[in-house]
């Protein structure tokens, strides 16, 4: 390896403060619309356009957006599950070395998966259902260099103790259990190599109203425990309130805000957020919200509206906001918003905390 | 019902709770495929017929090559159970006159002797695999001689034994196809996962050759291509280009299934869940995309026999597959090519059955696999 | 619709490169160039050939030239319209499939027809009755109609045919017909002749098309248009026949492309058996007479039989299909 | 509630006959639909909301079958007077009655507007269709309908969307276009089966907000299932709180939410996190996992997971029936049904 390639991976002479652990900056990820018998490429899919975050050690940030806003995919570059067209991801390693995920060669990311891992939707598609848990949990262990058949199995029956399942279901497989129980063998096998950064990708979604809550209970538990650091994916904004420290809205493939996470419900600065927050029905029928949704449709991700990609359906578009696209700009310290308007508008958020 | 519980219903039956809860995948299969009656007993007969390609010689009654010119066009010799009241199993030796007009044999029945048929005996000799000699038969009668003659399914043209062809038959026919379907998953599995794993130019390359292969007219194809062989080739270089000319068209299909399966595996989360656990490509593939579909595999490939089968019985039939001395259905059918054949000696048409029946029992068992490969479905 | 017409009508000649390619590679294929063998096989007949007469052919196929411009030459005649002349026949090529390529078509479409108008209806009847006892009955009947060799179907017909009524089913016509000029008697004693090969040939297709037809009904009864379509209040035949039998229809609709050429060469072996004179027995023994030329251009028309197959599919499932249609344009 | 109910479900019993014995999805089932207004359905996953609306619509399939128990509904064009009302269980599952009544004065909303619309038929053909099923009009008169429909539920360009495929439709307009062949005969009662489940937030405000707003035009009854309590409390007036197929609680939206009797209820609307949460808080969890439908019990359904359930095993061994404990307010549990009222 060259020594400028080495360098362009270390990116250590740039600063990032120290409570940082992940820094994106400008995260691209376009997927080509590809068509006729040669497969000629005809259009884009701008499924994540310039997203830039970060994430702090030891916090949960919830990524929320509706169905297409790129948040799934923005999660999955982040790990590497797939390659991001262009900008930064650089990540701070367990020994102190910061590195550019996305100049990785595949080869160098095993290290990194260790410290990176992921918890997905479906419990139901995520594990294997031609093994059992013993396989299950212990196949990080065992790709990892834990060859010792003892020595897996008495550390996946500690992990299957501290996600809450016995140890005694080792040899069963994944059919005998229902959605939570296979969302905590989802987790046991994130855990397994001591991960310190665990992406969830709508982790609890697929599961019924009255086992979220253990699920989400666990994974604050987990968090407490283990200090882990979360990058929760959802389009449930009630759970993602219930998590998170911070919170980031995405809409078609941008981030629109970014704000620690009572700031945003209570007092959000984009119009998007807002009419976000309205939309959800509130389970009180005391509270009957007048619900003046949104109009029209998310645009699709291949041909996104001119500028601020909200303007068709914002009430408050203006025509800078045809032409020009905000960028996303600290308003207030840790509040970011990518609004022209940001500044005049002042928006509703949901009630107090009851 | 919801998707977690549809397996339950199949499984769970006759199986504690337990049990189920550990049960590997093919343990799944094997219970679903048990609740398919006929499928089982298809897969029986297939046993048989496996056993009769494995050992031919010991089910013959004689050389299926010895001619003999006085034994020409012999009908069928049943085998009775009793004489004279009491149970011994039999058969009525036949009796040949030469009619004296039309200067054909004909053949009645000699009621005044019977043959009694023996198991386990002793007759021609014959190599196994090779390995050893012997003259073990699983039946036939004692002395068989011109005036005493046994012939289960009668004698073609040249007074050879139709019994003893259909089990050499068998042996190749069976084989042709379970070579040239091995031949074609070897290609599909290499092609279609080349195509649908890496995607790309490969995949382009590969899908395009699909589309155009499985557009050509295959019967031409494989004509043109069988009389391209030259004719003096020997048996098995005839029986090995074959099964690859068969093959050729024939892992199209496979192919097509294996890179679907691949691409649409490769979005599947416990893949990615694998990857991201730090797997390596190689245990992606055998551990975790190879397995799920395996099952399908077997599946397509036992329906896939039977139409190789088929397809070498039409070549042979017509003369441009395998040649005699060689023996395999199409080529015992080849004596029935037409009318006059038939009408003079309709039991050549017997072969027939066994291609049928072998077909039926193929195409039986691989619709049972098929519907019970995918437990998780 | 159009757009999608022309798009797939570009990809012909395409197409067809291919396939001569492929055609002439089979001419090819025998050892020897096949006028040493014709030579030689005259010789053993004790007849032989003029000096100067084998010396025109070798210039006409250009044999001693290079092998990509043998293709050219051959290539450059066949789209002049010459086909060249068969060895064995010792008569030009586009006479000789000119004469049997009615009865061929004939016979094919006759074969199509049949095929579908039995195979649809029980295939929906199966699906929409599953597991009655007709569906049984069927059943078991496509299993049998897939496993026995049309040839075994035939001869067995014959046979029974022979044995029982003393008539030879053999041919197409009726000898004092044979060679008689076209007459009304002689399309009735065609038609007489034709349906025997056309049953046989059919059954074959009916089995396997009828089971294709119950599983892909079976899995569209169970979509959700379904319950709709009975939550609006549509009597139970009239939404069968509408929504679900309509879709089932459609993945059919696109193995017409294969199906087509596939009845057109697989009636290769009954028209072989039945002594049928159309085309696919011609291939026969131009093949095992070595006549490469011959063979090679009935390939080549079965090939553009294909091409039309699949171009008549497509059309017909981008007419029945609009997700097809407009995602193509 | 002076007003008479248009809708009657008296223990409905609905069960499904598989190899490996009977599975009860709707075990007794008991509710009353009012002309004018919302009855919720609410259930997690199995809780047999779906199977007792297809119940209602008879659209149960082999192996099920409606067991026990009577479907009243008063139809305008099945009764003979209006006080009649006609038990749709005693009329043959294909007959001409039933099919005249579906459509017509029960519509249906269903879940997947995606998969409920045939893929090569027309929007305007689909919407045609019903209104020619059950209204005597011509081509053109029924397209002039279905326009209207089409326009009243808000979808632009309707004449334009009449020529359309579903799929080129985005997935509100889709369920847009549903809820006007929903609502193109006028129906007494409308059945909607999770109609925003599969909808994103701001097009699920669409939605709602739009079956609100037609809800009171044509002051049409309206039974709503989901899994969605904010939903419920949005929309519906009255609740009926499901658990393995039997009713755990039912009454008016407002006591459900304010003064929940059964401890499912309780405990359900405890545990799930709102956009009111707290951050970063435990949240009250009910325990366990739903059990298996095939698992045999006896007594409340809800007794493995209950923490309130009675010493001795009696929640264990004897199932509650579902009892009125004031006017409105009916539950399934026997802290009820000594006369004692706990809270």
């Amino acid at each position: 390896m060259s020594v400028e390639s080495t360098q362009s991976k270390l990116t250590a002479n740039t600063p990032m403060p120290p409570e940082r652990l992940l820094d994106v900056k400008q995260l691209k990820k376009y997927f080509p619309i590809r068509k006729g018998f040669f497969k000629s490429v005809v259009g884009q899919v701008r499924s994540v356009d310039g997203v830039t975050f970060h994430l702090n050690q030891g916090e949960t940030l919830g990524l929320v957006g509706e169905s297409g806003c790129g948040k799934t995919t923005t999660s999955r570059c982040l790990l590497r599950a797939i390659n991001p067209t262009s900008g930064e991801i650089r990540y701070r390693q367990a020994d102190g070395q910061l590195v550019d995920v996305t100049k990785l060669a595949s080869d160098e990311l095993r290290p990194l998966r260790r410290e990176m891992q992921m918890i997905f939707q479906d419990p139901f598609a995520s594990l294997n259902p031609r093994m059992n848990l013993l396989d299950l949990v212990g196949e990080p262990l065992l790709v990892n260099g834990v060859a010792n058949r003892k020595e897996r199995s008495d550390r996946v029956a500690d992990l299957l103790r501290l996600v809450g399942l016995r140890p005694e279901y080792m040899r069963r497989f994944p059919h005998a259990f229902s959605g939570g129980q296979r969302q905590r063998i989802v987790i046991a096998r994130a855990l397994a190599l001591n991960p310190r950064l665990v992406v969830a990708d709508e982790p609890v979604s697929a599961l019924d109203v009255s086992v979220q809550a253990q699920v989400l209970n666990l994974l604050l538990d987990l968090q407490e425990q283990l200090k882990l650091t979360y990058l929760f994916v959802a389009h449930d904004l009630s759970v993602v309130r219930h998590i998170s420290d911070r919170v980031a809205v995405m809409y078609v493939g941008r981030i629109v805000e970014m704000s620690p996470t009572d700031e945003l419900f209570l007092a959000p600065k984009h119009p998007y957020t807002a009419a976000l927050l309205s939309a959800v029905p509130v389970a009180d029928p005391r509270i009957r919200s007048k619900m003046q949704p949104l109009e029209g449709d998310v645009p699709s991700p291949s041909n996104p509206p001119s500028g601020c990609h909200f303007h068709p359906r914002c009430p408050f578009a203006t025509e800078l906001c045809r032409q020009q696209a905000p960028d996303l700009e600290e308003v207030q310290p840790n509040h970011f918003v990518a609004c022209h308007r940001q500044a005049e508008l002042s928006l509703l958020g949901v009630s107090e905390p009851t | 019902m919801t998707s977690q519980t549809t397996l339950s219903s199949e499984a769970r039956e006759n199986v504690k709770d337990e049990a189920f809860d550990v049960a590997p995948n093919w343990k799944l299969v094997w219970w679903r495929f048990k609740k398919h009656r006929l499928a089982l007993v298809s897969a029986f007969v297939l046993f048989g017929i496996i056993l009769i390609a494995l050992f031919p010689d010991f089910f013959s009654i004689q050389d299926p090559n010895k001619s003999s010119a006085r034994e020409s066009f012999m009908p069928p010799q049943g085998i009775s159970f009793f004489h004279d009241g009491s149970f011994q199993v039999h058969v009525k030796p036949l009796k040949g006159k030469r009619n004296p007009t039309t200067l054909k044999m004909e053949w009645g029945v000699d009621k005044k002797r019977i043959l009694p048929l023996r198991f386990f005996t002793s007759g021609y000799e014959y190599e196994v695999f090779g390995l050893f000699k012997t003259d073990l038969h699983l039946f036939g009668i004692e002395k068989p001689s011109a005036r005493n003659s046994f012939h289960l399914l009668g004698t073609d043209r040249l007074g050879r034994d139709q019994w003893s062809r259909l089990m050499h038959g068998t042996r190749v026919s069976l084989s042709i196809g379970l070579v040239a379907v091995g031949l074609s998953i070897f290609l599909g599995i290499l092609l279609g996962g080349i195509s649908g794993y890496y995607g790309g130019w490969p995949d382009l390359v590969i899908q395009r050759l699909i589309e155009i292969l499985q557009s050509l007219p295959p019967i031409p194809i494989w004509m043109a291509l069988t009389a391209a062989l030259p004719r003096d080739w020997t048996v098995e270089q005839t029986y090995f280009a074959i099964t690859l000319i068969l093959s050729l068209l024939g892992w199209t299909t496979l192919g097509r299934e294996v890179r679907g399966r691949f691409l649409s595996l490769r979005e599947e989360d416990f893949v990615m869940a694998a990857k991201l656990s730090g797997c390596s490509q190689s245990r992606i593939i055998f551990r975790h995309m190879l397995p799920t579909f395996t099952s399908h595999i077997i599946a397509t490939s036992t329906l896939a026999i039977p139409v190789m089968i088929i397809n070498e019985t039409f070549l042979s039939f017509l003369g441009l597959g395998l040649r005699p001395p060689a023996i395999s259905w199409g080529v015992l059918l080849q004596e029935a090519q037409n009318l006059q054949s038939i009408a003079l000696a309709p039991w050549l048409l017997l072969p027939g059955l066994a291609v049928i029946f072998t077909v039926l029992a193929l195409n039986i068992l691989g619709d049972g696999l098929r519907d019970a490969a995918d437990p998780y479905s | 619709m159009l757009i999608y017409i022309i798009k797939r009508l570009l990809l012909l000649p395409f197409l067809l490169l291919i396939f001569s390619v492929i055609a002439f590679l089979l001419i090819q294929a025998p050892p020897g160039d096949f006028l040493t063998s014709y030579i030689a096989e005259l010789a053993a007949s004790g007849s032989s050939m003029e000096r100067a007469q084998i010396d025109a052919l070798r210039a006409l196929y250009g044999l001693d030239q290079p092998m990509y411009l043998q293709y050219f030459k051959w290539m450059g005649r066949i789209l002049t319209g010459d086909l060249g002349v068969s060895l064995d026949w010792q008569r030009p090529i586009s006479e000789l499939i000119g004469e049997r390529m009615g009865l061929t078509l004939a016979l094919g479409l006759g074969t199509f027809v049949f095929t579908w108008l039995i195979a649809i209806p029980i295939g929906i009847f199966s699906a929409t009755r599953k597991y009655s006892f007709f569906d049984y009955f069927f059943t078991v009947f496509n299993y049998f109609g897939v496993a026995t060799p049309t040839f075994m179907t035939a001869l067995v017909l014959m046979w029974i045919a022979f044995k029982y009524y003393g008539v030879s089913v053999t041919g197409l016509f009726s000898a004092e017909y044979i060679d008689a000029p076209w007459s009304w008697d002689r399309v009735v004693d065609l038609l007489q002749h034709l349906w025997l090969p056309v049953v046989i040939l059919g059954l074959d297709g009916t089995a396997r098309l009828a089971r294709v037809m119950r599983a892909n009904l079976l899995d569209e009864l169970k979509k959700p248009y379904m319950e709709m379509a009975r939550a609006k209040g549509l009597s139970e035949w009239r939404l069968v026949m509408k929504y679900p039998v309509r879709l089932a229809l459609n993945p059919l609709v696109s193995t017409i492309g294969w199906y087509l050429p596939l009845i057109f060469s697989g009636s290769v072996i009954v028209a072989t058996v039945m002594n049928l004179p159309t085309i696919g027995p011609m291939l026969l023994r131009a093949l095992i007479s070595q006549d490469m030329f011959l063979a090679g251009t009935i390939i080549l028309f079965y090939m553009m039989l294909a091409v039309v197959g699949t171009l008549i599919s497509d059309i017909l499932l981008a007419w029945l299909d609009p997700r097809i249609r407009l995602d193509e344009e | 509630m002076t007003n008479q109910p248009l809708l009657e479900v008296r223990d409905l019993q609905t069960v499904f006959e598989l190899d490996e014995g009977t599975v009860k999805a709707v075990d007794g089932v008991s509710f009353d639909v009012y002309p004018g207004r919302v009855l919720g359905i609410v259930g997690e996953s199995g809780c047999g909301k779906s199977v007792t609306i297809k119940s209602v619509l008879r659209l149960i399939e082999e192996p099920g079958r409606i067991a026990n128990g009577a479907i009243r509904f008063r139809s305008k064009i099945l009764g003979n007077s209006s006080a009649e009302m006609v038990d749709l269980v005693q009329l043959p599952a294909k007959s001409a009655q039933l099919r005249a009544l579906r459509g017509n004065e029960i519509a249906l909303i269903p879940q997947e507007p995606m998969a409920a619309f045939s893929p090569v038929h027309t929007i305007g053909n689909q919407l045609m269709e019903v209104i020619q099923l059950h209204q005597p009009v011509s081509n053109e008169e029924a397209k002039k309908i279905a326009v209207n429909r089409l326009k009243e539920v808000g979808v632009p360009n309707p004449e334009g969307a009449m020529d359309r495929y579903s799929w080129e439709l985005s997935g509100g307009l889709r369920q847009r276009a549903m809820i006007g062949m929903a609502l193109t005969c006028d129906p007494l009662l409308l059945i909607a089966d999770e109609p925003t489940t599969a909808i994103d937030v701001t097009t699920q405000a669409q939605v709602l907000s739009l079956l609100r707003k037609l809800q009171q035009e044509h002051q049409t009854s309206i039974i709503f299932i989901t899994h969605d309590l904010g939903v419920i409390a949005q929309l519906a007036d009255d609740v009926v709180v499901m658990y393995l197929g039997k009713v755990m609680e039912s009454g008016p939206v407002d006591q459900i939410f304010h003064n929940p009797q059964h401890p499912y209820t309780r405990a359900l609307l405890r545990s799930i996190p709102t956009v009111h949460t707290k951050n970063r808080s435990r949240l009250p969890t009910i325990s366990g996992s739903i059990p298996h439908p095939f698992q045999k019990r006896s007594g409340c359904p809800f007794v493995a997971r209950c923490q309130e359930a009675l010493p001795q095993q009696k929640c264990a061994n004897q199932a509650p029936v579902l009892k009125a404990i004031n006017e409105h307010q009916s539950v399934s549990c026997f802290l009820h049904q000594g006369g004692g009222n706990v809270s």
